[in-house]
């Protein structure tokens, strides 16, 4: 075969003539490679988030299962005052006579739930806010919530938590919890009005305006799952920032004194000037056991960043 | 240990041999958290010494109730009108001028013109009838009241001398900001550099002879841990404030130089509001009373150190002699029986459920709610005592903590079951003991007065008045009688344990501290008067 | 036009809303100043003495008039820079009160600020460029565990170790002997008495600025101008400081513009432990003793700080990202 | 002067399987030497051409081959001696290159630091070089100053190309230098690299996917697929003769507009998952003439015809006596294709209207500080729309023609005039409508959106999607609601609907993307649909497969289209009427066919010389 046979193709001639229309070849394909990788595994894949998420799971376990575990009541004060550690007492006696071992077990409870809720209270307030304000951005709406959360980011959290704590007569877990809460959203609302504006501008926002969608529901069920990732992220960060605030609100003596956390033995021992009598386990392990906690939460943290920040995948 | 940071302070500490103590080093009286503020104005919130500079009337001691004469050698009441003091000679005020009565007088009539100033409450009706005049005759200075004043004593003699050369010309003393004291106390200010306050010894003193300390030094303020680790260190002298566990985390240390004096200076009693349910029944007072666990609050929130306390109401044994002969060489302070509160209860009506609690005499049920200030960590050992103790005899009741703020506006209001709080066991009888049950001492709205309790009894208010008025030691004790006769029956309030005054201290430097043995003094309160105690060790 | 009105308009509003907050926060605070500060004179379990009570309340003058006559009057003397005397301090001004405590934190606190902002950038860059080498893991996962300790516990231990144990720095306070001034004796102290407090500040800050740092590096590592730039075949030095650095410095820098202006709420407690004569244990001590004319003004000035950061960090990002300097209009 | 050995890439990610997506490529550049690389996205051209720089990033490396320059092997070449070779020698500009210039350094400095890391200037001289080098791409040396982000998307290329020619290297690879264009900027970018290089006589490796470019453009021309070069012929014979039927389906994208009839073809199907072992031709499952063999054996890339081709089929009807049992080579695509005559384009304009544009205009105010920019964005624009036809709306970025389609959907208002819609409830203005009112108005009139990646929610099932407007429209529930939706996906040939019903948008190719989208406008049966450049961002082998979905809603649904594009080509193949947009105004208005064959306007004339036209 050579060129000179094969007239160059003339346009508009029949140069397709071969062609038939519409013929089905191969049925369409669908391979799942595109499909990104569920949450859980992208979390998963970082070493750190693994660690983390295990370091979490014995804390879970052993606040779940404190009663089993724990040698003793933790508010059982019978014991005699200050003993080393023995069988009975792991970690020795607090000063009024109490385990600090089973201080330290219940204690995980508090602090656990605390980052659980006040984590989910106040990630619920920041995404409201925050998707509403920067759904609404330009608009009455988003300078009114804007301009709450700017206050909200500006007055000092410390006198403000000490007011809350202190205008309440009872000092409960769920005040504390209502507390952190409240105090520690604003940053976290003002990350997502970001994001969402970003969001907001996508075809797919405008494409639900033309399915007849109202406003809500295009926030929060079309936006708002395309912000898993911040939201989750948000959340394990207020949930760790909740379990510090608690441990420093009762390390400075506000905590929910009916309740044992790690904060208050914190705030117990300090008090009782620990170290000056040497306490050493007394002081040092709530401590420990709780920058563990919170290095294991920032850990689960890494994992997730991987959600929203696909170039740090390789991380890992 | 090895303190050595701040080694300033130990390098010229060595007695010297003379017998003069070079330099103590206390920590800083103002409390601020920020120095370079001066002010010597000992009625200003936080003057940078309220001790070492002016010096009071007389030196009360308010463990033993002895006094001591200082500025004044004497006092005399007429009545409870009329108070004469003999005011010193050969007191100079630190630049040379003469101390007079007259600066007595003027120092008292200040308070009339500024009301401000008048912390003794003299010229208003604050425990006693408000002064009528204040005036120096001769070397006198005599107070005349419009009726009964002699519950203002103790604040009387307390109150700071100024000098009227100098105070006079301030204008309104509370506003005046003095930084260069004129006083007539021991010591004189050597420097101050905002944070670190020194003191020089005046050897122009009036009794200089008994002042053996060159240089106070007045730094830092330190909570607990840190004052313990400083003390230790040697480089704190004594310390004033609550140390947990002294024993452990100081004394043992050094048990050779290193002591502490937790001197019984109130009580911490249990206050159940007297006006509501069931607090209102004197029956079920006197059976809870004797489910109190004294000794285990006494380990739980002091260590052991604060021993269990009479329900006279009086501090033993330092008050003993004005225990009521019918209560003398009895043990006043209640035994823990859990036995006899269970039956005292029954036989009272609160029967006990099948569930093991009790209820009321009418049937309702019966709970009790516990507020105690959150963070008083001693309190809230206390509490958890005092709860085991009402469950264990089928009382419920749970602890409650709230903010101190709140604890104290629950005693303003009435809003409360129980409580912990604080019996003062001043010498001013009438104004401490008395004032606890005296009716015309319940809390208001907008003022804590001693009775939170708010128990009322028109008899009790007769005799508090009677003590009121009686300025003779003597019958003084006869009119308490029933006073501490209300307390062993009535159970207005329960007597847990004594509230310490107190002291940690070392002797390398000085010795002459007060002690358990040798109690010539309030170690917190009666600063001044312990100095004079003080000598190098040999 | 209407654009900077607006704007300004939102600066006034929020300043209005926190100094409103400010003087509301402490008065719904139960309790009342004259007994606290008789209680604080006395010892916590000490009888309140009535007289001394009265004397106190006539000497701070009780707030007269309804809380919104307070109000109003309040926000007169504000206009008129007026912030009245403070209680603890008393008969001193507020104004004279924090100027004492200022400097000492804004020191300790700029200083450290500033270091570890240095230091988190340049760890955070260096563990980006190198990722997933070993330094990479010693500092992220270093600076993750220390950044979690709580600053008043990691203050003890330092207390304990350095300034007890070991006795190489002193304990409390910010100076001993000498005389505050601009003289060597105080600078040394000044110096040695800050060290633990601002290495307890060290230890825990950095940590978001490394990660943050970290993160933003490696999202840029992936961008294209940093392929072309290696692709010009400019040394990696080059690559890393002015293309990925320069980039991924952006965010954190106006983060600590923002860091700096909400400092004070963080230096509480680490004050506090050290004894360190600055604002973060005024604010502690005024929050105790109810010292409202203090309180709302330290609470005014952080405030105002941040807001001013706030601003700052605005215009420093204009400044910084050519990008913004449309993009704010 | 390149010389390209067995070059395999592969990728492995942690999380996922690995993935050759180069696999055994070999060829060579001469010096001075055009050469194209096209093939569809994903088919491995960016990561061979990263490759070839010593660029791959983790977790890609170079897992075979060599790759050699100028006589030196760089594959293993410490980054060191790289160092020295990059730019002066190899120089590029990059796919995005948009976002390729440091957005906080000025331009000049970014300049600055390439010559002076490679050659002895300095100071005055590098800038006068650089200015040299703006002039050389036609751009205003006063940008020299300006920061990347306030050059435009065409400067900003061409910014990219003068950096790549700064040194002057031997070899620069370009990699699709100028996607996101608009036509009109992209015909003069390429005629300024052609221009160039004709003067410069560098070498170059050009990247695209659209064949006519490369064409237009290359000396020779290599096809990749899955990852393999399929063939590599010279131009001219690669367009008179192609050998691998891929090739044949790409060039049948392509058509002349002018003609009375024209066909384009697509290659319907998906590119093979590299992360799977394959057998056989990687090309097989889409092909139109693939033989037993080719499921069972992968063809080598064998020299043929003069050039190389990796196919069975071509090679076997190659083969001495070969034409016989496997049928004469064919020229082209055997596939599908969409067919447009004139006497359909011709069709007269006599449906209802449903909707008119009466002398619209639009202007945007922006605020800056305290000046005001007025843009006219739309000026003075009337036309009609109507059931069953299809108008387009052509013009180059920028010319108005977004702006008109969010006014007639009602997202915005004009500026002056009115857009009237002639609906059940008689003539009513498009602007007042709000809330409720613009709900039911877009139960007539919907959108088709450009971008089939951005415009389907990726958190949600395509299920949910299509089910939104069903239920929000007409009220349907649960079974019905079910069944409605399989109708949609069926109607739009996504079948079968059960296997796509439960799938999450990017897990589709573009082109079932775009369907979806259509599907999704058709679910509340409009009157109108507006379809901005709905296929703009899809591969050309696909675009036809849209374009007669487009054209079967009109036929078979009656619905009227306003089809918004830049390219005229798929205005021929679509529309009834064209209205050309230049600068907010309507330059020239008219049937399809005659604005086509005979323009009257400058300005049309433009768009139709921006076509590449390979032919
Ligand atoms: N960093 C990566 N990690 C994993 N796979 C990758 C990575 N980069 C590219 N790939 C895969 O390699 C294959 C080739 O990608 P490449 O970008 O080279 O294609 P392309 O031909 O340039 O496409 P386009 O025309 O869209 O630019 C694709 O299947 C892609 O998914
Ligand atoms: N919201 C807006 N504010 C200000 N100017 C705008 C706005 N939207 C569009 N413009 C301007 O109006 C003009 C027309 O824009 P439009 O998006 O309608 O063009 P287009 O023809 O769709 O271009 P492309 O082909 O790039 O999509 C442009 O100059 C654009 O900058
Ligand atoms: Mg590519
Ligand atoms: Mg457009």
């Amino acid at each position: 075969m050579t060129t000179d046979t094969t007239p160059t193709p003339t346009p508009g001639e029949d140069f397709m003539a071969e062609g038939s229309p519409r013929q089905e070849l191969a049925v369409e394909q669908v391979s799942d490679t595109a499909r990104p990788d569920q949450w859980w595994q992208v979390i998963w894949s970082s070493k750190k988030a693994r660690v983390g998420v295990v370091i979490l799971a014995v804390y879970v376990l052993v606040a779940v299962f404190a009663p089993l575990i724990a040698p003793q009541d933790p508010l059982d004060s019978s014991f005699e005052p200050l003993a080393g550690p023995s069988a009975a007492n792991w970690l020795g006696t607090t000063t009024s006579g109490q385990d600090i071992a089973s201080q330290l077990i219940y204690g995980s409870r508090i602090s656990l739930l605390v980052g659980l809720f006040a984590g989910l209270i106040s990630t619920v307030i920041a995404t409201v806010i925050g998707l509403i304000s920067g759904y609404a951005e330009g608009t009455i709406l988003d300078d009114l919530l804007s301009f709450v959360t700017n206050v909200a980011l500006v007055i000092p959290a410390l006198p403000l938590i000490i007011t809350l704590v202190a205008y309440s007569e009872v000092r409960g877990i769920w005040l504390i919890v209502g507390v952190i809460s409240i105090t520690s959203w604003a940053g976290a609302a003002r990350a997502k009005r970001a994001q969402i504006i970003s969001l907001r501008n996508r075809d797919f926002v405008t494409a639900a305006k033309f399915s007849g969608e109202g406003t809500w529901r295009i926030v929060f069920r079309e936006i708002m799952p395309n912000m898993t990732s911040l939201v989750a992220a948000s959340f394990v960060g207020a949930a760790t920032g909740a379990i510090g605030a608690e441990a420093g609100l009762a390390a400075l003596g506000l905590g929910d004194s009916q309740s044992v956390s790690w904060g208050t033995m914190l705030y117990q021992s300090n008090a009782q000037g620990a170290i000056a009598q040497g306490l050493w386990l007394w002081v040092f392990v709530p401590g420990l056991v709780l920058a563990i906690l919170m290095t294991a939460m920032t850990f689960i943290n890494f994992g997730v960043d991987l959600l929203s920040n696909p170039h740090l995948r390789e991380d890992a | 240990l090895t303190g050595c940071a701040g080694s300033a302070s130990q390098k010229d500490s060595k007695a010297s041999a003379d017998g003069m103590i070079d330099q103590l080093t206390f920590p800083s009286e103002a409390d601020a958290a920020v120095g370079g503020l001066v002010n010597y104005n000992p009625n200003s919130p936080k003057p940078l010494t309220a001790t070492w500079l002016y010096e009071p009337l007389i030196v009360r001691n308010s463990l033993t109730c002895e006094e001591t004469p200082w500025l004044a050698t004497k006092s005399t009441w007429e009545g409870g009108n009329k108070l004469t003091f003999d005011i010193r000679d050969g007191v100079k005020w630190s630049d040379g001028q003469a101390f007079t009565a007259k600066d007595v007088a003027f120092t008292f009539n200040l308070m009339k013109q500024y009301p401000a100033f008048d912390k003794a409450g003299v010229w208003n009706n604050t425990f006693g009838a408000p002064a009528k005049s204040v005036t120096a005759q001769g070397n006198q200075v005599v107070f005349e009241f419009t009726g009964n004043a002699a519950p203002k004593y103790d604040g009387i003699i307390a109150t700071k001398i100024l000098p009227e050369h100098v105070y006079s010309k301030v204008g309104d003393p509370t506003k005046y900001v003095d930084k260069t004291p004129v006083s007539t106390g021991p010591y004189k200010v050597g420097s101050y550099n905002g944070r670190r306050l020194v003191l020089e010894r005046r050897a122009d003193y009036w009794q200089a002879d008994k002042v053996k300390v060159q240089k106070i030094v007045l730094e830092g303020q330190y909570d607990a841990a840190q004052a313990a680790l400083k003390l230790r260190a040697g480089q704190l002298d004594a310390y004033y404030g609550e140390v947990p566990n002294p024993k452990k985390t100081f004394v043992d240390a050094d048990p050779k130089n290193n002591h502490f004096y937790y001197a019984p200076n109130g009580m911490t009693v249990l206050t159940g509001n007297d006006q509501q349910k069931p607090f209102s029944d004197v029956k079920f007072r006197e059976a809870i009373s004797y489910a109190m666990n004294k000794q285990d609050m006494s380990l739980k929130a002091t260590y052991g150190v604060m021993k269990p306390a009479s329900q006279t109401g009086l501090k033993l044994p330092s008050m003993a002699s004005l225990v009521p002969a019918k209560y003398s060489g009895e043990d006043t302070v209640l035994p823990y029986d859990l036995a006899k509160a269970n039956q005292l209860l029954d036989a009272a009506g609160y029967k006990k459920g099948a569930d093991g609690k009790r209820t009321n005499p009418d049937g309702s049920p019966l709970s009790v709610n516990f507020s105690v200030q959150a963070g008083f960590i001693d309190y809230q050992a206390i509490a958890d005592v005092v709860v085991k103790g009402l469950n264990d005899i089928g009382v419920n009741s749970k602890v409650t903590a709230s903010a101190p703020d709140s604890v104290d506006g629950q005693k303003k209001t009435g809003d409360f079951q129980l409580m912990l709080e604080y019996l003062h066991g001043g010498c001013e009888l009438a104004k401490n003991i008395g004032a606890k049950l005296s009716s015309t001492q319940i809390p208001t709205k907008t003022d804590i007065f001693p009775n939170v309790q708010r128990f009322s009894d028109p008899a009790v208010d007769a005799a508090v008045t009677k003590l009121a008025s009686d300025t003779d030691k003597e019958s003084q004790k006869a009119d308490l009688a029933p006073l501490v006769d209300t307390m062993m029956t009535k159970f207005p309030v329960t007597a847990l344990i004594y509230a310490p005054a107190r002291i940690l201290y070392r002797t390398d430097k000085a010795v002459g501290w007060p002690s358990e043995d040798n109690a010539y003094a309030n170690p917190q309160d009666d600063k001044l008067l312990v100095l004079t105690h003080l000598t190098a060790p040999k | 036009m209407t654009y900077f009105a607006r704007k300004f308009g939102f600066f006034l509003a929020t300043l209005w809303a926190v100094v409103t907050l400010n003087f509301l926060i402490p008065r719904l605070q139960p309790g009342d100043p004259a007994e606290i500060m008789v209680k604080r004179l006395a010892g916590k379990d000490a009888a309140l003495d009535p007289a001394q009570v009265k004397a106190m309340r006539a000497m701070l003058g009780a707030p007269d008039g309804s809380l919104w006559n307070q109000y109003v009057s309040y926000l007169g003397e504000l206009v008129h820079g007026n912030f009245g005397l403070s209680y603890t301090y008393y008969p001193y001004k507020v104004t004279d009160v924090i100027a004492q405590a200022f400097w000492w934190t804004v020191v300790l606190v700029v200083v450290t600020q500033v270091v570890s902002f240095v230091v988190g950038i340049v760890l955070g860059a260096y563990a980006a460029w190198r990722r997933n080498s070993r330094l990479d893991s010693i500092v992220t996962l270093g600076s993750t565990f220390l950044g979690t300790l709580q600053p008043f516990w990691i203050g003890l231990l330092l207390l304990y170790v350095f300034g007890y144990s070991l006795g190489w720095f002193p304990t409390s306070g910010g100076y001993e002997e000498s005389t505050p001034g601009f003289n060597w004796p105080f600078i040394q102290e000044a110096v040695s008495h800050s060290f633990l407090p601002a290495l307890a500040l060290l230890i825990v800050t950095p940590i978001g600025w490394i990660l943050g740092m970290r993160n933003t590096m490696i999202m840029n590592l992936g961008e294209d101008y940093i392929r072309l730039a290696k692709a010009k075949g400019l040394r990696d030095r080059d690559v890393a400081l002015r293309y990925a650095a320069r980039n991924a410095l952006l965010p954190s820098v106006t983060g600590f513009a923002l860091a700096l202006g909400g400092v004070l709420g963080g230096a509480i407690l680490v004050e506090t432990v050290f004894d360190y004569p600055g604002l973060g244990r005024l604010m502690g001590e005024a929050v105790q003793n109810k010292d409202y004319p203090l309180l709302q003004t330290l609470m005014l000035l952080t405030t105002a700080g941040v807001l001013v950061a706030n601003l700052a960090a605005d215009l420093l990002y204009g400044v910084l990202d050519p990008r913004a300097r449309r993009a704010q209009a | 002067m390149l010389d390209v050995r067995d070059l395999s890439v592969r990728y492995e990610p942690k999380a996922s399987r690995p993935l050759d997506a180069v696999q055994e490529v070999s060829f060579g550049i001469g010096p001075g030497e055009f050469v194209g690389l096209i093939g569809e996205s994903g088919s491995g051209k960016t990561t061979l051409g990263t490759a070839l720089l010593r660029l791959l990033q983790r977790p890609g490396r170079i897992s075979g081959g060599s790759i050699t320059f100028d006589g030196t092997d760089i594959t293993d070449l410490p980054e060191d001696d790289l160092r020295a070779l990059r730019w002066r020698d190899i120089s590029t500009v990059f796919q995005s290159s948009m976002n390729s210039l440091n957005p906080v350094v000025r331009v000049e400095g970014q300049f600055r630091d390439a010559i002076e890391q490679h050659s002895s200037l300095r100071g005055e001289a590098v800038t006068r070089r650089i200015r040299e080098l703006f002039e050389m791409v036609i751009i205003d040396p006063k940008f020299m100053t300006a920061f990347p982000h306030e050059l435009s998307g065409g400067m900003r290329q061409r910014v990219n190309l003068a950096l790549a020619l700064a040194l002057e290297p031997k070899f620069i690879l370009l990699d699709e230098p100028t996607t996101g264009l608009d036509v009109v900027v992209q015909h003069s970018i390429l005629e300024n690299v052609r221009r160039l290089q004709a003067e410069q006589g560098f070498a170059v490796l050009f990247i695209s996917h659209d064949i006519g470019t490369v064409l237009d453009l290359s000396d020779r021309i290599l096809v990749m697929y899955a990852g393999r070069i399929v063939e590599d012929q010279s131009a001219g014979a690669l367009l008179r003769e192609p050998l691998h039927p891929y090739t044949k389906g790409l060039l049948g994208s392509y058509g002349d507009p002018r003609q009375e009839t024209v066909k384009i073809t697509y290659v319907p199907g998906r590119p093979p998952d590299l992360s799977l072992p394959m057998v056989g031709c990687s090309f097989a499952a889409r092909c139109p003439e693939r033989i037993d063999l080719c499921l069972e054996q992968d063809p080598p890339l064998v020299p043929l015809q003069g050039g190389r081709a990796a196919c069975h089929v071509a090679v076997l009807q190659r083969e001495e006596g070969g034409a016989g049992p496997h049928g004469e080579p064919k020229r082209g695509f055997e596939g599908p294709q969409f067919v447009k005559t004139a006497d359909e384009s011709r069709s007269a304009l006599t449906n209802d209207v449903v909707l008119s544009v009466e002398g619209v205009g639009k202007v945007f105010e922006r605020r800056r500080g305290f000046t005001v920019t007025r843009t006219e964005a739309v000026s003075d624009v009337s036309f009609d729309l109507r059931r069953g036809e299809v108008t387009a709306l052509v013009g180059q970025s920028g010319s108005g023609k977004s702006t008109l389609a969010r006014m007639i959907t009602g997202v915005e208002s004009p500026t002056s005039g009115r857009i009237v819609f002639h609906g059940p409830d008689g003539d009513q203005q498009v602007s007042g409508f709000r809330g409720r009112a613009l709900r039911d108005y877009r139960s007539d009139v919907q959108m088709v959106f450009q971008d089939p990646y951005s415009s389907i929610n990726p958190a949600k099932r395509l299920g949910y999607v299509l089910s939104r407007p069903l239920a929000n429209y007409q009220g349907l529930k649960g079974a019905a609601l079910r069944e409605r939706v399989m109708e949609l996906l069926e109607r739009v040939a996504l079948t079968p609907a059960d296997r796509f019903v439960n799938r999450y948008g990017y897990e589709l190719s573009g082109g079932q993307r775009q369907r979806v989208i259509i599907a999704k406008a058709l679910a509340v049966e409009p009157r109108i649909i507006v379809a901005d450049e709905p296929i703009s961002s899809l591969d050309v082998s696909i675009r036809a497969e849209v374009l007669e979905l487009l054209n079967d809603l009109v036929k078979e649904n009656d619905v009227g289209i306003l089809y918004i594009t830049h390219d005229l080509l798929s205005a021929r193949m679509l529309s009834d009427e064209v209205i050309v947009l230049n600068n907010g105004r309507v330059v020239e208005q008219g049937p399809t066919l005659d604005v086509i064959r005979a323009p009257k306007d400058d300005y049309t004339r433009t768009l139709l010389d921006a076509i590449p036209n390979p032919f």
